[in-house]
């Protein structure tokens, strides 16, 4: 073993800070789940993000809107199938961070088991049940490219335009926290039609999509 | 200088102007399944701003997202189930060689 | 005693056989043979057996008549659902006839359901793939689920429901050996006969719906009493057919279900047919229990009945009664046999509600089915002893082979016959039964027509002017009769028809009721005689005298799993009887029977009248029993050698009767053939006359069409018709470039109009925002 | 690569440049020193270490309790107390400044020789976010430490079962320094990426692992008031970033381009999708029954000693803990539902291509994610950080310094938990070197034919059961203790028949076949 090896491994080694990365994430999305460390005894438990207001919450937002936005944008840019699932798997964790700086703790945390857990996976499933080769590409023509970026970059302007002109109406009284009780509590009592709608087309779907996916027709 | 739903909304509009260009521009099935994926999370992403800051805590925002997560999975079963049908009979995922049906 | 004790523990054993049925649908293959037959019994009718017991004992023992009362007022009742205004209930009817009937239900079921286990283990398993042995109990419990449902009802579209799933549960009994013809004939015209008696009821249930406004029984009986003191509702409507009211109707329509059910007259047709099932299922259902539903709804909505509609009741009765003992005494099928003489006691129950027996029907209708279960299952171990041999002239002399049987077929024949000793106050359930409802058709055919009630009351003493009480009528009519004139005072309601619960009108009871004729009364006499006759001629040919057939003779044996059902209930019969049920219904009529225009006059047995009715009828009738055996010794005691002759000499009453009367002939002839021949006709119609004219307007258009086509369509109108097609595919292969068939431009399109719509809406949109602090002034123009 | 180092071959006079012969010499020179100390204590070391890291957790959430309790709620109370915040320029947010914390302290039974000093090492520890890094520091030690030892545990383990020894030499004592030994061979190895690999994704995919696993521990809790972020949704959030791990494995298997990394990919996916839905069902079970998804509160239910485990609590739970352990191991792609990675037919799934130190990330992942899948299990049924004894008993102590401590070892701890998840961490090993693989139909067929419809009925069980419980019913009540009791003991014997079977085989270790251990091997 040659001395260049060792050192070109030791500077491998040094080369990683692999650390740093993962380390910095877990630190952000700490910090997106409370402003409050290690509960104390016996005080009250905050349970929603970042204080509205706080510097704190301006530097998260930006931080995981960029995410969001660069992910989303590498979603549409990207040719292989299989990055653009990596990238919407991005897309759907930075939402979930964004969901808990709305200060909606279940609904991130769904959005984390159902998308991208469930929903992602069934893509990638997808993805690798159907291509020939994981290199197969399917380039749409110039003229469509074009007109997709154009009318995509005009209504995005104009959705700009609309927030800006908006005068948004707010129902009167403050924004309490949510809780996970609540949430069920106005599911099975408002809602209680649609949660069962919704739980009959799951069934449904299931069933169809098992039918569709059946191998011996 | 406070985050308000002004900045939500326009990272939902960035979603959703992305997942649109996606859906326009792929021609693999699978491809456009995930820019409707990205157009629906705006939506959802729009309704749970909507909520936190003008919902006054009355969660019908919350929930109407959670809807569209659940419709979001269904939607997303059947189409890769009918992807893999596709698949299967033409051995392509293309969407523009699915013509048979074309009158 | 919590709230609702009793309704507990009666819905804890309804509940209890439809959890079997679900048991054995679900694992009635996996438990297997012994052990699916067990688990019908115990959870079948094991629990109910036992729920019934405890409240029967607390309900006569450890309650008293005003705390009956009271829970019979305050029974459970929850609110199901909105019929339109109406609502319907889910309840417990609570009373005494509820709890004495779920009391004989459950008691005979169990035993039957314990000699079906010994009955089934003869047979064999499979039959088309399929495994009878569960099916067999699962249905069985769901029988005992509806029965008791049926039983408990409180309301009248329940009542229906149970009603119907019963049906449904004898349909699928009688065609239990599905895979012979005659099985699943009789089980259909069992059920399509039924059909025709529920149209009635159905039509009945109508009219208490539209006219009552209600469907729950005591609620019902209520308003029905209202309308009639003030003459509204029902009463107001001046339609009539065949001479009856409408209220008239919707009694006659009540009792239309019961006559499908409990086989009266011209529905009787199915029930002989439904022997054709496993003899545990004659035994239970068409002669014990379902068939004594018909008798139990008329009782529970005699409070709705009418006059008119009783008469109809008490006539249609009365042809049972006697027809079908006449049948009887021809049959040499041991189950037929039977079958005619449920027919006729049914006859019995159904004449002594019409004529006002209420209690002693019901009396007569616990009785029966106590003595008919034992003598059919004494049938059903004869014929299992004798390897499916139902041939009555082949058997003879299985006393020695079948003794514990014999005896309690014996039993049996005695009770069917009324025996007793009258001057001892002695006898068996029909003895009292039977004499009680003579007695009160002598009273409504003689002493009511004669209007000398008084003088009955007046040699018995005037104490029971103190307790008269609401079915102690005859009484208070005595007492009414002597003040004089009957008043039509009600008709203002001033009178004491105010309480829903004891208006009795009596006046008008009186003015209304027609006496019965003078031909039932001695109808059902003869019949008594009769009765003794053929069930002393089923006995002897089967076990006494020498055996006739060898081969039958010697393989007769007996099955221990079956003789104990039939000497517990040989047992119940001797002493369940007077001291027992009786006492119960008579608990029972006072609210049952609080009728407005019609009553139950037995409600005590000791009213004058029927005392004095009963005190000579049971000479007259008691000692028939005598006479009928005596008859049939005479006849059968050296085989049939006698009765061949007599047949001879008789021949053309016994072909009628072993014919049946060809009623079922004439059924076939008037429904089946004309069915058909209608059918025939339209058929014949549609082919030559509709199918000709389509036909000659088609070849008429054609020739038309034809010419027309030459000339003016090839040159004129096709022409501008392809030139415009033309034009229009020059115009559409333009307009088809943008349609690319691919859903992501359209897509973009829809995002583009969006995109274009939301600009103008910025540009040229005004809205209250337009001028406040956030809005972008600077892009608007 | 151009030469190879033959053994017989004179070896060159200095191989190395001079740092790394320096840092080989300082090794060298260190491990002579260290080694015969090292390896003649090491099990008492290691075992002190365990226990010290328990302790000083508990220690460590006792301290802030302390603050938060004395300090700062007495705080404020004083007329110009502002709360502290992120930032620190301004010194009206600074909080509490020393001087009032030794004010405030002094009335405490803290001696007050070490006053001065004490004073100023509270201070920090008031700033949340001061807490935070000292709360994330320790995870990830543990994040770190957990992996290394039980990798170490479970070939020790394996070796037990298999009648070998396992590890023995590196480190001395039972080679207690394996694992990290091989932790650093493997950070020094070279990381190859295959030619027609996708490189970016194949880079990443280690790390799409890793970050999951790591963020699980943010929400889970060690103790009463020991968890990093106390969640309302705590159980979800777990459940949902553990999910999340299978994008990782997915991308390893497919960036590898390669047959078996893919088609251990595909498994992984198929696998750990199916079996979410029934360890999810079998979780709602308890959760329906406490009412609540924040792990804490869960286990604050449980504080009632043995018998108010939740586990035992009605017959529904109970089974489900069984459910959720057995759809836990396939989620986990442990054995016996190790298809992903199935040696024997698909060389090693989706990390065939790995080596070096990204390998070692997606072990770091895996028994990370069995530590925390363990500690799930143990809070949400086994009582979480409660003791078999009633948290009542310990109610006389008060509410020192010491009573706190004693509390913490006697009744309810952050070392309760890790014994728990540790005793469960010990049955996942111990079923792995016992059951043999099964088949990928037979994976799915009792995920999907047997799991799922088992979890929905004791959901719906558990649905009525809870619904019973709420009449507030007397008969009702007896029947439910009965059930604790029944179930209780249950587990009372189940324990009993480990304890007295372990004892047996320790008792006779000599004449069990690994005794070589205590006979061959120095320092056993």
């Amino acid at each position: 073993m040659s001395i260049d090896r060792v050192n070109q491994l030791s500077s491998t080694c040094v080369r990683r800070r692999f650390a740093l990365a993962p380390a910095l994430l877990v630190l952000g999305v700490t910090l997106l789940c409370g402003t409050r460390a290690m509960a104390s005894s016996g005080g009250e438990v905050v349970t929603t993000a970042a204080e509205p207001g706080s510097l704190l919450e301006v530097v998260l937002f930006y931080a995981v809107a960029t995410m969001t936005i660069v992910s989303s944008v590498a979603v549409c840019m990207s040719k292989n199938i299989v990055r653009m699932a990596l990238w919407l798997f991005m897309t759907l964790a930075s939402v979930s961070f964004l969901y808990f700086l709305l200060a909606a703790n279940f609904l991130a945390s769904i959005q984390l088991v159902v998308y991208a857990g469930g929903t992602l996976v069934l893509l990638v499933f997808g993805v690798m049940l159907t291509n020939k080769s994981p290199w197969a590409r399917y380039t749409p023509g110039k003229l469509e490219l074009v007109g997709a970026a154009a009318v995509c970059s005009v209504l995005l302007v104009a959705l700009w335009l609309v927030f800006l002109r908006a005068e948004w109406s707010r129902l009167p009284g403050a924004f309490a926290g949510t809780s996970v009780a609540d949430l069920g509590r106005s599911l099975l009592s408002v809602y209680v039609v649609p949660f069962e709608v919704a739980g009959v087309l799951l069934m449904i779907v299931m069933v169809g999509a098992a039918h569709l996916a059946r191998q011996d027709k | 200088m406070t985050i308000g739903v002004t900045h939500f909304l326009v990272v939902g509009a960035v979603m959703f102007c992305c997942g649109l260009y996606t859906m326009s521009t792929k021609r693999n099935a699978i491809g456009i399944l995930i820019g409707v994926e990205l157009v629906l999370n705006s939506s959802a992403l729009n309704l749970v701003a909507f909520d936190r800051y003008m919902g006054a805590g009355r969660l019908d925002g919350q929930i109407m997202a959670l809807f569209i997560i659940v419709l979001a999975a269904a939607e997303a079963a059947l189409a890769v189930g009918i992807c893999i049908n596709v698949y299967r009979n033409l051995a392509t995922v293309d969407v523009d060689k699915a013509t048979q049906l074309r009158g | 005693m919590g709230e609702h004790t009793y309704e507990i523990l009666l819905a804890a054993a309804v509940a209890s056989p439809l959890v079997s049925f679900w048991l054995l649908v679900f694992f009635g293959p996996r438990l297997g043979k012994p052990k699916a037959g067990w688990v019908g019994v115990l959870l079948g009718m094991g629990v109910p057996l036992i729920m019934g017991t405890i409240v029967m004992i607390g309900w006569w023992f450890f309650e008293d008549e005003a705390s009956r009362a009271a829970l019979t007022e305050h029974a459970f009742r929850w609110k199901w659902a909105n019929l339109g205004a109406v609502a319907v209930d889910i309840g417990v009817k609570l009373d005494s006839l509820t709890v004495a009937m779920f009391f004989m239900v459950t008691f005979i079921a169990f035993w039957i359901f314990v000699f079906s286990v010994g009955y089934m283990k003869g047979h064999s398993d499979e039959v088309s793939g399929q495994c009878k042995y569960w099916r067999f109990f699962a249905y069985l419990s769901l029988f005992g689920f509806a029965m008791l449902g049926l039983v408990l009802s409180s309301n009248l579209l329940f009542l229906f429901i149970f009603w119907e799933l019963v049906g449904l549960c004898s349909y699928l009994l009688i065609g239990f050996y599905f895979d012979k013809a005659f099985a699943s004939k009789a089980a259909m015209k069992a059920f399509i006969t039924n059909r025709v008696g529920d149209f009635g009821f159905l039509i009945g249930l109508m009219l208490v719906y539209f006219h009552l406004g209600t469907l729950d029984l005591d609620q019902a009986a209520t308003r029905f009493a209202e309308q009639y003191a003030s003459g509204t509702g029902i009463f107001a409507s001046g339609f009539t057919m065949f001479g009856w009211s409408l209220a008239t109707i919707m009694g006659v329509g009540l009792f239309c279900g019961a006559m499908g059910k409990s086989a009266q007259f011209p529905l009787h047709v199915w029930l002989p047919d439904a022997m054709a099932g496993p003899t545990p299922v004659s035994a239970l259902i068409h002669a014990a229990t379902m068939v004594a539903a018909g008798v139990y709804l008329v009782a529970r909505v005699y409070r709705l009945m009418t006059p008119d509609a009783l008469m109809f009741i008490s006539t249609i009765g009365c042809l049972t009664l006697t027809l079908m003992a006449l049948i009887a005494m021809v049959q040499v099928d041991i189950k037929k046999c039977l079958a005619y003489s449920t027919l006729s006691q049914l006859g019995y129950m159904i004449f002594g509600m019409g004529c006002g027996a209420w209690v002693a029907a019901l009396f007569h209708l616990v009785t029966h089915a106590f003595f008919k279960a034992m003598l059919f299952l004494g049938s059903g171990q004869v014929i299992e002893g004798c390897h499916h041999e139902q041939d009555m002239r082949k058997m003879g002399g299985l006393r020695h082979k079948m003794p514990f049987t014999c005896w309690t077929f014996f039993v049996g024949v005695l009770a069917i016959s009324g025996a007793g000793i009258p001057a001892m106050h002695i006898g068996l359930g029909g003895y009292f039964s039977k004499d009680e409802i003579l007695a009160v058709a002598y009273t409504r055919s003689y002493v009511w027509g004669e209007g000398d009630f008084s003088k009955h009351e007046a040699h018995e003493g005037e104490h029971h002017s103190s307790t008269s009480t609401v079915h102690d009528v005859p009484v208070q009519l005595a007492a009414y009769q002597e003040h004089g004139e009957p008043e039509h005072a009600d008709h203002g309601g001033a009178h004491e028809s105010v309480d829903a619960h004891s208006s009795a009108p009596l006046a008008l009871i009186f003015e209304h009721t027609k006496p019965l004729p003078k031909w039932m009364f001695w109808l059902a006499i003869i019949t008594a005689y009769i009765t003794p006759f053929y069930m002393m001629r089923c006995w002897w040919l089967t076990f006494m005298g020498k055996p006739r057939d060898e081969h039958v003779h010697e393989h007769a044996h007996e099955t221990p799993m079956m003789f104990i059902p039939l000497v517990v209930l040989a047992i119940g019969t001797v002493f369940a009887s007077y001291y027992l049920f009786r006492p119960l219904m008579a608990d029972a009529a006072g609210a049952a029977t609080a009728a407005p225009m019609v009553m139950a006059i037995d409600g005590d047995v000791h009213t004058p009248a029927i005392t004095s009715a009963h005190s000579w009828l049971v000479y007259g009738v008691g000692f028939a029993f005598v006479a009928g055996f005596a008859l049939a010794y005479l006849i059968y005691r050296d085989g049939l050698a006698v009765g061949d002759r007599i047949k001879q000499r008789l021949w053309p009453l016994h072909t009628l009767l072993v014919n049946k009367y060809y009623i079922d002939e004439l059924y076939e002839l008037v429904w089946v053939k004309g069915c058909v021949l209608l059918a025939k006709t339209a058929g014949f119609f549609d082919k030559w006359v509709v199918d000709l004219i389509f036909n000659l307007a088609a070849a008429i258009t054609e020739r038309l069409a034809s010419f027309s086509g030459m000339i003016v369509d090839k040159h004129g109108v096709d022409g501008v018709v392809n030139g415009i097609a033309q034009t229009s595919m020059d115009v559409a292969g333009v307009a088809s470039s943008a349609q690319t068939g691919r859903i992501r431009n359209y897509v973009l399109v829809t995002a583009a109009v969006a995109a274009v719509v939301l600009i103008c809406l910025v540009w040229f949109g005004t809205n209250s925002g337009y001028s406040g602090a956030r809005s972008f002034s600077a892009l608007s123009p | 690569m151009t030469q190879f180092s033959v053994p017989w071959q004179p070896r060159p006079a200095h191989p190395y440049g001079m740092a790394s012969r320096a840092v080989i010499a300082l090794a060298q020179s260190v491990y002579g020193f260290a080694a015969p100390i090292v390896s003649r204590f090491p099990g008492a070391i290691l075992i002190s270490a365990v226990i010290a890291t328990c302790v000083g957790v508990w220690m460590h959430s006792v301290l802030f309790g302390w603050v938060d309790t004395q300090l700062i709620q007495a705080a404020v109370t004083l007329p110009d107390y502002t709360p502290p915040a992120l930032s620190l320029l301004s010194p009206s947010t600074w909080g509490l400044t020393p001087s009032v914390i030794h004010a405030l302290r002094v009335d405490e039974t803290v001696a007050a020789s070490v006053a001065g000093l004490l004073d100023y090492v509270l201070w920090p520890v008031q700033f949340w976010i001061v807490r935070d890094v000292v709360g994330l520091g320790a995870l990830f030690g543990l994040f770190n430490v957990i992996p290394v030892y039980v990798i170490w545990w479970e070939r020790k383990v394996a070796g037990r079962i298999q009648s070998r020894l396992g590890p023995m030499r590196v480190g001395g004592w039972h080679g207690w320094a394996q694992s990290p030994a091989d932790g650093i061979k493997l950070i020094l190895k070279e990381d190859l990426v295959p030619a027609g690999a996708d490189g970016p994704l194949f880079r990443l995919a280690p790390y799409l692992t890793i970050i999951p696993s790591l963020l699980a521990f943010l929400a889970l809790p060690f103790g009463a008031t020991y968890v990093l972020r106390e969640l309302d949704v705590a159980l979800v959030f777990i459940l949902g970033v553990l999910g999340a791990e299978v994008v990782g494995v997915i991308l390893a298997g497919w960036a590898s381009n390669n047959k078996w990394s893919v088609y251990g990919a595909m498994r992984e996916a198929c696998q750990m999708i199916s079996y979410e839905i029934p360890m999810g069902m079998a979780l709602l079970v308890p959760v329906i029954c406490v009412g609540t998804l924040s792990l804490s509160g869960i286990a604050d239910v449980q504080q009632g000693g043995w018998f108010s485990w939740i586990a035992f609590s009605n017959p529904f739970c109970f089974a489900a803990f069984v459910c959720y352990f057995i759809a836990s191991l396939a989620s986990l792609k442990r054995a016996p539902f190790d298809l992903p990675e199935a040696e024997s037919e698909l060389v090693a799934g989706f990390v065939t291509e790995y080596s070096g130190f990204r390998w070692s990330l997606f072990f770091f992942a895996e028994y990370a994610a069995m530590f925390v899948i363990c500690a799930i299990a143990s809070i949400v049924f086994l009582g979480g950080w409660h003791s078999p004894l009633p948290a009542s008993w310990g109610g006389g102590l008060g509410d020192g310094l010491l009573a706190r401590g004693l509390t913490g070892l006697l009744f309810s701890g952050p070392i309760w938990l890790m014994f728990k998840s540790v005793f469960l961490l010990y049955v996942q090993l111990w079923l792995r070197w016992t059951l043999p693989r099964i088949r990928i139909d037979q994976v799915l067929y009792s995920c999907i034919q047997v799991l799922l419809p088992l979890t929905m009925v004791l959901v719906f069980g558990a649905t009525v059961w809870t619904w019973a419980s709420t009449g507030h019913n007397a008969l009702w009540s007896t029947v439910e203790a009965a059930t604790r009791i029944i179930l209780g003991s249950i587990g009372l014997v189940f324990i009993g028949g480990f304890i007295a079977i372990a004892g047996y085989g320790f008792y006779h270790r000599r004449r069990m076949v690994g005794n070589l251990v205590q006979d061959v091997m120095p320092g056993s």
